[in-house]
């Protein structure tokens, strides 16, 4: 039986995040030899309970980088806590469009955090023609800022 | 990776979480939003 | 002179939000036969102006399709504008990897509306060898809600 | 379709409008926010 779309990304889903928890030193396997990845830059005093609405992020290219930014926050990276809010994805790739572009959205928290708003990017690409098989080529991760403050525009000088 | 199917999800989905743990991260994050929401930054359209 | 991705992401950016006012009837030279593209949806009684965080959308498939959205609403699509925060980059595609992934963040807005809060996916296809000329294979435009109400859980019965 | 080359861009950057239209905007995104601020929603963890 050939998966639906729908299915590949809901398990893909499942996968990605749930072994970041489970087997985080395992997580560079979900990715490309090439695979680019903008994720948290845990460097330089990392924080995120002094009221800051976004997190700084990190740009990793290659399978080895990417293996040693996971093992480096293992501590971080398994207890990330998410509220997603949504998920679309489509069909993308060269003629035959059987690789997926998934586009997650919500809100990411850990144990003592606030919750900071983001999107997530990723582009899976088909390994195997009996569309069993993906892998990760690119992962991007976002944060949304939610300011409030107020915008008052200064009369210029006469 | 090998992936084994899943048919559906509900939204909004707890990863890692439960809706308790997000109710509390959240109010943090209320907290920290109301501190700022009667600051103002100024523009200068010069 | 080849263009680094940078100078090709930036040029993409204006050519794009740019047509979108300027000559919103020729949108659809942009994708490629087979896009498929996510935006704003303005039937039912598209109302931008009643308190709403996040706009409805709609997924198109094929340029014919991409083609009739953007001349049935002309108006509204001419009438866009943007206050883009952050555009992010990865290259994507095969083994040669000249294909482009950007993620836009920022507002938009129209003429007599609140702003809203947005994500934007494009995948861009190289079309020749000289990195020169690219059409849009995915475009996902995604509205992130900022609500602030108090979420306050109810006791159990006992 | 043909492109020829942008060097840089500066963010925030403003398309199809200036600084004052979004400002504009702004304030009518911060009136509705500001409606809701008191609202609370009632989760029921049953």
């Amino acid at each position: 039986m050939v998966a639906s779309t729908q299915e590949v990304v809901y398990t893909f889903l499942q996968t990605y995040y749930g072994r970041m928890k489970n087997d985080p030193t395992r997580m560079s396997n979900l990715y490309s030899t090439t695979a680019e990845v903008t994720h948290i830059n845990y460097q330089h005093g990392f924080n995120y309970d002094d009221g800051k609405e976004v997190l700084p992020t990190i740009k990793l290219i290659g399978k080895e980088n990417i293996n040693g930014f996971f093992k480096r926050n293992i501590d971080k990276v398994s207890d990330i806590k998410l509220m997603i809010n949504s998920c679309d994805f489509q069909n993308t790739g060269g003629v035959s469009r059987d690789d997926i572009l998934i586009i997650v959205t919500g809100e990411l928290f850990w144990s003592d955090s606030p919750t900071f708003k983001f999107a997530q990017t990723f582009v899976l690409n088909s390994i195997s023609n009996n569309y069993k098989s993906f892998e990760i080529t690119n992962d991007v991760l976002k944060f949304i800022p939610d300011s409030l403050e107020e915008y008052v525009i200064i009369p210029k000088k006469v | 990776s090998k992936l084994t199917v899943t048919k559906t999800l509900e939204f909004p989905l707890f990863v890692n979480a439960n809706q308790k743990d997000y109710i509390r991260a959240r109010s943090k994050r209320r907290e920290v939003r109301l501190k700022t929401i009667n600051s103002v930054k100024e523009i200068n359209l010069d």
